[in-house]
């Protein structure tokens, strides 16, 4: 196998060396690709668009259709995820609880449980550790200002490094912390599984219902220059306003499909305690 | 030789890209171990993410947002100031948002399917899989 | 020649293929064979109500759709075709008639299924026959091929299980492998699949490459069982014997006979055969066929196996006529594929009813039968004379013209393999006959009293025993439109 | 409405996704209807489409109504408005068959595999009408990704199946990104036709050469073409029944309509058959592939094993069909891309019904399944009589003209090929024939069980399995017109 892997290397390698050759030098200004259609997007990006970052310009509108099958790809992901591992019907099993303020644990036998509401038992698992306080701490006051960043990053993308996808897995990222610093049943208590689901299927949703509806307003798919009736703006006020509807849709379904990733992937479809 | 040094400084990334893929490319063929595959694919893919945001840079440029262009005043005037060499090429990067998405959801589903597969042969090392499966 | 547009050709081939629903869904035996007999005798009236034209120099013509640009599914009904086509669908009736005897008298299981694809079969026999061009006939020939497969294979046991793969072994194998190659290097070649009188290869490709060409389409269509792929022949006969009888003595064996047929004179031609000087080559390989089947054929203790063989040899007869390349030969080996077709049903049906009266299958046991089941076997007796090209029975015809063929074409060595093989055809059938009726009582293996086989086995060989002979005196259609045929090709 | 119809093509199905998933969540018997309606609107649009196409030669949508290179295009013409009506029919008549072996093997996750179905289908549409070459490499992904998760959950060693399949898919799309983004490199654009307008002058450019063979081994790899085959057997033999009938017409044949894309519309048959001299060798790759699938298929001991290998030969048709570098051959490599799907759609149905009620598919489980199963084993039938290449059947128009074009090209070696792999499906299909003929039913302790009661399918999946297998028929029949009105104008006039 060694050997076999060694001469596909070899060869694929060769070949793209063999290639380089003809390669424009790293940053030549002159090179094909920055002088056919990128010039095109940053000059007129402004004007057609009215949103100064030109990646997200590009990204949301000019390719914008792209963009949208990319948060399609992750949602197709988190249903994969999802269809690959959750176990939705677990036989009825032993269950363990700690009595939180003494530590003492409770095994109750053949599927009875303690309401999960409860607040002086938590449910475990049998490879129960304890939290780490300080983590713990430091976590739950960190969240709430990387939910205000994540938040920042997706209504800044026009203006500065940003955008749907950058806040969403930053939002996303809060709620996992959450479920490593806690643990899942902790996080998915704040957001259920249901609730994940269909924040995901909404998320791509409010992107590709966007397109859509330019659509019924009886332009191009994805063409916000139609929307501008509706926002009473011109048109390319509207295509800004466009760009962050679908940046706020991007935003919501990378969030949820993160989370949803983690949770089934994390707990290996079990949604106990997770990691 | 005193062509090749300047030949190999001016196309640096591509060499690092290249080096990178290949080290990717092997461990996805040559490792005997499911997860360290998956790793390898990673670096595979992260390799030509790291191609194709090189093909945008510029000499000199800055990223790709417009300065100045905040407020309505500015927006009349703002096309016939903008110089394209100052902004390194936006398309790239566009490109590899996509790409850096598929990577992450390929890595995702991978890892299910490495869940499920070590929930049933309790291993993840290819070869004792294939014993496995061929004692049953 | 006048040409003119009708649906008539395509109806034919349709009628037992739109039987076979009704077949299937018919609730009871009685109701599905009427339907049989029904479809038989429609397309029997058909096809017959298409000799007049043809036979005034009409040819008739019907495209039924153009499924490649330039190539169509197409009919065109001239003389040769009509030849076969008159023969095969005669047949179907008296042969359905002897089915249902033989079948019954058996209580042979699935026998729904035996109807479907016997009329499946009987379909694509006619589609062969009035294909107008190349891709037409072989779609027919490998439908035919499809759907005699389940005949062949009717008993579900394990000999019919290995017959069958041998059968589709040899059948599609040379279809496949051979057939379609040519028939595409010929389409390259000309740009057309259509039959022409003068052969539409004529003064297209090198003599290497028709050479090849006819290799490739003279062992292709294996149905013809020319040595060396033959041995499809004897293996089928595990079939019951009405399926034997007319798929192996008519339909199937004749289809891969006429395709030759008309290959050499409708693609090739027979002027470039001439030129080319592949008459000889033709001739070699039916006769080495003629003999060596005829030789087996003495061997055989199996009467079903000994007329596979017999029929072996007779099929390169024809081929024989038309490698003769000319005239007198080329109709009487035309001729042959109705003389033989009446000759050869007559002896299947007599070994189905011998099988189906007594329970024997060879010839060792069959002493004295002739007392027994006089009438079988005097039918068996005309039947054989005819096969023979003895007078009073049709084979004379034909057999008396490729005599004359191979006078006018100067191959004398044919006349011998002629003589030869008309001695081993004796010495093979002969005995069975002499044995039937002339044994001291007390060589005979069965009881006294006449006791026949039902009269749905009998009636049909006596009617096709006394076919046979009538021909003789009055060989018309079958003459006429062999004349026709060779007549239009020579130019004559 | 009309002029919207390349978009409603994918958008409908994408969003009808959405709302399967979430009824999947909210009421689980709504995901079928919804995924039917809404393959049906795909079915319409792109029936409309090619009818558009016959008359207007290119339909052009520009998405965001940005004009190319700038924006993405979606590009219509003969070529792909073949394969998308191929595509979307297939996919409704698979979902409609298979409806009752989904509810038998995922009742509890029937939102979320109807979820992937439609997307699954989407990427593939998507992959189809674009005209953009980075747009095709995302619906890509999203094909696979939508696969991985179908093929996954079927039998056991399913995910170890797929694993494979997603290294092998990974490493195939990330090539073909790669090779784009070496176009990029010397073009600029990212638009098929803007690429392919810029590209003569750069025919010999070592980049060119170096993107087009990256492209290709890439699509190669996610067609599965001999020697890159590896994941596709067992991916497709241990995927769950529905999802198999949908992924073996579709995936390969897909790719196969991506490379042939891309060597005439991206890189134009004048580099790929003129400055390259690559077609030969290609077209003895394919041979062996040929005869390595059909070599492989003999050995199989189960059916849908043997079908999946004969997938693999069948790959090998269509490439080498492609690179003959003439018109039939290119003819025949189209025209089998439509038949192909079609008959391994028939032949995977059928399989899909046999597990549904023999819950097997290895050659023991198959005795007597003519007499249980004979509308079935009907169709089998002919999807194997189209397989083997019998007329009237398609699968023979499509070899015809495969033959036809490596004699025209003098490449006897493919022609041979053919025929061989003609003559071992011959040998394949009659012994799974011969099992189901001849051998009595036995029960599970091997006793010869009552054999005589019919014990089909039901309707819903007998119907559409019934539609598809005269489909064969019908579509062999109208090979003519679809050649002359179609398929004659999807090849450039540069090759002869």
């Amino acid at each position: 196998m060694r050997i076999m892997a060694f001469i596909i290397v070899v060869l694929s390698g060769g070949l793209l060396l063999y290639a380089t050759q003809d390669f424009p030098s790293w940053a030549d200004p002159v090179s094909p690709a920055s002088v056919h259609v990128s010039p095109h997007y940053l000059q007129k990006s402004m004007e057609e668009t009215s949103v100064p970052n030109v990646v997200t310009a590009v990204l949301a509108d000019y390719r914008g259709f792209d963009t949208m099958f990319e948060t399609t790809v992750i949602f197709c992901a988190g249903v994969a995820c999802f269809i690959l591992l959750r176990i939705l019907r677990q036989t009825p099993e032993d269950r363990y609880y700690r009595h939180i303020s003494t530590g003492v644990t409770i095994h109750i036998k053949d599927g009875g449980k303690i309401p999960d509401k409860s607040k002086e038992f938590e449910r475990i698992d049998t490879m129960w550790t304890p939290f780490d306080l300080v983590i713990k701490t430091v976590c739950r006051f960190l969240i709430p200002f990387i939910q205000l960043f994540a938040l920042y990053v997706i209504a800044h993308g026009h203006h500065s490094p940003g955008g749907g996808f950058q806040g969403g897995v930053i939002l996303g990222a809060s709620i996992i912390l959450l479920a490593i610093s806690h643990n899942l049943r902790t996080a998915t208590r704040r957001m259920r599984e249901k609730l994940v689901g269909l924040l995901c299927v909404t998320g791509v949703f409010i992107y590709a219902g966007t397109g859509a509806l330019c659509l019924l307003m009886g332009s191009h798919f994805l063409d916000y220059g139609a929307l501008a009736p509706l926002l009473h703006v011109d048109p390319v006020e509207a295509r800004s306003l466009g760009i962050l509807i679908v940046e706020i849709g991007v935003g919501i379904a990378v969030m949820a499909t993160m989370i949803w990733i983690y949770n089934n992937v994390s707990s290996a479809g079990k949604y106990d305690e997770g990691l | 030789m005193s062509d090749l040094i300047p030949f190999i400084v001016a196309k640096y990334n591509y060499w690092i890209y290249i080096t990178l893929m290949m080290i990717g490319l092997y461990a996805m063929i040559a490792k005997n171990n499911l997860v360290k595959k998956i790793v390898g694919m990673n670096i595979f893919q992260t390799a030509i993410i790291l191609f194709y945001v090189s093909i945008g840079a510029k000499k000199g440029a800055t990223i790709p947002i417009i300065e100045h262009a905040h407020g309505d005043a500015a927006r009349g005037s703002v096309s016939h100031a903008i110089e394209i060499a100052h902004y390194i090429n936006p398309l790239p990067h566009v490109l590899m948002l996509t790409a850096i998405v598929v990577s992450v959801a390929t890595l995702g589903v991978a890892l299910a399917l490495a869940i499920r597969v070590y929930n049933r042969h309790k291993t993840l090392e290819e070869d004792e899989i294939i014993d496995q499966i061929k004692g049953i | 020649m006048e040409t003119i547009t009708s649906i008539k050709p395509f109806l034919a081939v349709l009628v037992s293929l739109c039987v076979v629903p009704i077949i299937i869904s018919a609730r009871s035996p009685n109701v599905r064979e009427t339907w049989t007999f029904v479809a038989a005798a429609t397309k029997f009236l058909i096809v017959a109500s298409m000799v007049p034209m043809v036979l005034n120099g009409i040819e008739i013509v019907y495209t039924v759709a153009e499924v490649l640009p330039g190539v169509a599914i197409k009919f065109r009904v001239d003389a040769l075709g009509m030849l076969f086509a008159l023969v095969s669908s005669s047949l179907w009736i008296v042969t359905s008639a002897y089915s249902i005897g033989y079948m019954r008298g058996l209580k042979e299981h699935s026998q729904t299924r035996y109807f479907c694809f016997f009329a499946l079969a009987l379909s694509a026999t006619i589609g062969v026959a009035f294909s107008a061009n190349l891709l037409t006939l072989y779609l027919f020939y490998e439908m035919l091929s499809f759907a005699t497969y389940p005949l062949v294979t009717h008993h579900q046991d394990e000999e019919a299980r290995s017959s069958g793969r041998k059968y589709l072994l040899y059948i599609v194998g040379t279809s496949i492998g051979f057939v379609l190659p040519a028939m595409l290097i010929s389409y390259n070649l000309a740009g057309t699949l259509e039959f022409a009188r003068q052969g539409f290869l004529a003064g297209t490709g090198s003599k290497g490459l028709i050479g090849l060409l006819l290799i490739l389409l003279i062992f292709g269509f294996a149905k013809a069982a020319i040595m060396p792929f033959h041995s499809w022949l004897p293996a089928a006969m595990v079939a019951p014997t009405p399926v034997s009888a007319l798929l192996h003595a008519v339909a199937v064996v004749k289809v891969g006979v006429f395709s030759i047929v008309r290959v050499l004179t409708g693609v090739f031609g027979i002027n470039l055969l001439l030129s080319f000087d592949f008459g000889p080559f033709i001739i070699f390989v039916a006769s080495v066929t003629i003999l060596v089947g005829s030789f087996i054929a003495l061997t055989q203790d199996n009467l079903k196996r000994l007329l596979a063989f017999s029929t072996i040899a007779q099929l390169s007869y024809i081929v024989l006529g038309i490698g003769l390349l000319s005239p007198k030969g080329m109709t009487g080996g035309m001729v042959h594929i109705a003389m033989h077709a009446f000759g050869k049903i007559t002896l299947f049906f007599c070994a189905g009813a011998i099988f189906v009266a007594t329970g024997k299958r060879n010839i060792s046991e069959m002493v004295g039968i002739g007392r027994r089941m006089p009438v079988t076997m005097a039918a068996f007796f005309i039947a054989s004379l005819s096969i023979i090209g003895l007078p009073p029975c049709g084979g004379f015809i034909s057999k008396w013209y490729l005599v004359l063929g191979s006078l006018e074409a100067h191959q004398m060595p044919i006349l011998f393999v002629l003589l030869l093989s008309s001695l081993l055809n004796a010495a093979y059938f002969m005995p069975i006959v002499y044995k039937a009726f002339f044994c001291s009582p007390e060589e005979t293996m069965f009881e006294k009293g006449v006791k026949e086989a039902p009269p749905f086995c009998v009636v049909p060989l006596v009617i096709t025993a006394l076919i046979s002979m009538v021909l003789l005196f009055y060989p018309q259609p079958f003459f006429g439109l062999a004349d026709m045929m060779v007549k239009s090709i020579t130019g004559g | 409405m009309s002029q919207h119809y390349p978009v409603l093509l994918v958008i409908v199905p994408l969003l009808s996704a959405f709302f399967i998933s979430a009824a999947g969540w909210l009421n689980r018997r709504l995901c079928f209807p919804i995924a039917v309606a809404a393959l049906s609107v795909a079915v319409f649009s792109s029936v409309g489409l090619l009818l558009r196409v016959l008359n207007e030669n290119v339909v052009l949508y520009k998405l965001g109504g940005w004009s190319p290179p700038w924006g993405i295009v979606y590009s219509v013409d003969y070529l792909n408005g073949l394969v998308l009506v191929v595509v979307s029919v297939v996919a409704l008549l698979n979902l409609v068959a298979t409806q009752r072996s989904v509810e038998q093997e995922f009742s509890e996750k029937i939102g979320a595999f109807y979820t992937l179905y439609i997307l699954f289908v989407t990427g593939l549409l998507g992959i189809v009408v674009t005209g953009d070459a980075f747009n095709l490499y995302v619906l890509l992904e999203i094909a696979s990704l939508t696969g991985y998760g179908l093929i996954a959950m079927g039998e056991a060693r399913a995910p170890l199946a797929t694993l494979n399949y997603l290294y092998m898919g990974t490493i195939g799309a990330s090539f073909y990104l790669l090779g784009i983004g070496y176009l990029y490199i010397v073009t600029g654009s990212l638009n098929m036709a803007d690429i392919s307008a810029i590209l003569p002058s750069l025919y010999h450019s070592r980049t060119v050469l170096a993107a087009f063979i990256i492209c290709m081994v890439g699509v190669w790899l996610k067609m599965a073409f001999f020697p890159l085959h590896a994941w596709l057997p067992n991916a497709y033999t241990y995927a769950p029944s529905a999802a198999s009938s949908l992924i073996a017409p579709l995936m390969t044949k897909v790719m196969i309509y991506v490379m042939i894309r891309l060597m005439l519309t991206v890189f134009t048959p004048e580099f790929v058959f003129g400055t390259l001299t690559l077609s030969n060798s290609v077209v003895w790759l394919a041979v062996i592939a040929i005869v390595m699938g059909a070599v492989l298929a003999l050995a199989q001991r189960n059916l849908k094993k043997m079908l999946a290998y004969i997938i693999v030969a069948e790959v090998g048709y269509m490439v080498g069909g492609a690179w003959l570098g003439n018109r039939a051959g290119m003819t025949g490599a189209i025209l089998h891309i439509a038949n192909d799907a079609l008959m391994t759609l028939c032949v995977f149905l059928v399989v899909g019904n046999i597990v549904y009620k023999i819950k097997g598919y290895a050659f023991d489980d198959l005795k007597g399944l003519f007499r249980k199963m004979p509308f079935t084993m009907g169709a089998f039938v002919v999807g194997a009589l189209s397989i083997i290449g019998v007329p009237p059947t398609c699968g023979f128009f499509s070899k015809w003209y495969l033959i036809l074009g490596s004699i025209q090209a003098g490449h006897y070696g493919f022609m041979a090929a053919l025929l061989f792999s003609s003559l071992v499906n011959v040998i394949l299909f009659f012994r799974v024939i011969e099992i189901g003929y001849y051998e009595p039913v036995q029960d599970h302790e091997g006793h010869e069980a009552h054999a005589e009661r019919v014990a089909e399918a039901p309707l819903s999946m007998l119907v559409p399995l019934l539609i598809v297998a005269a489909g064969l028929v019908v579509v062999g029949l109208y090979t003519g017109d679809i050649v002359e009105h179609v398929i004659e104008f999807a090849i450039p006039k540069g090759i002869v």
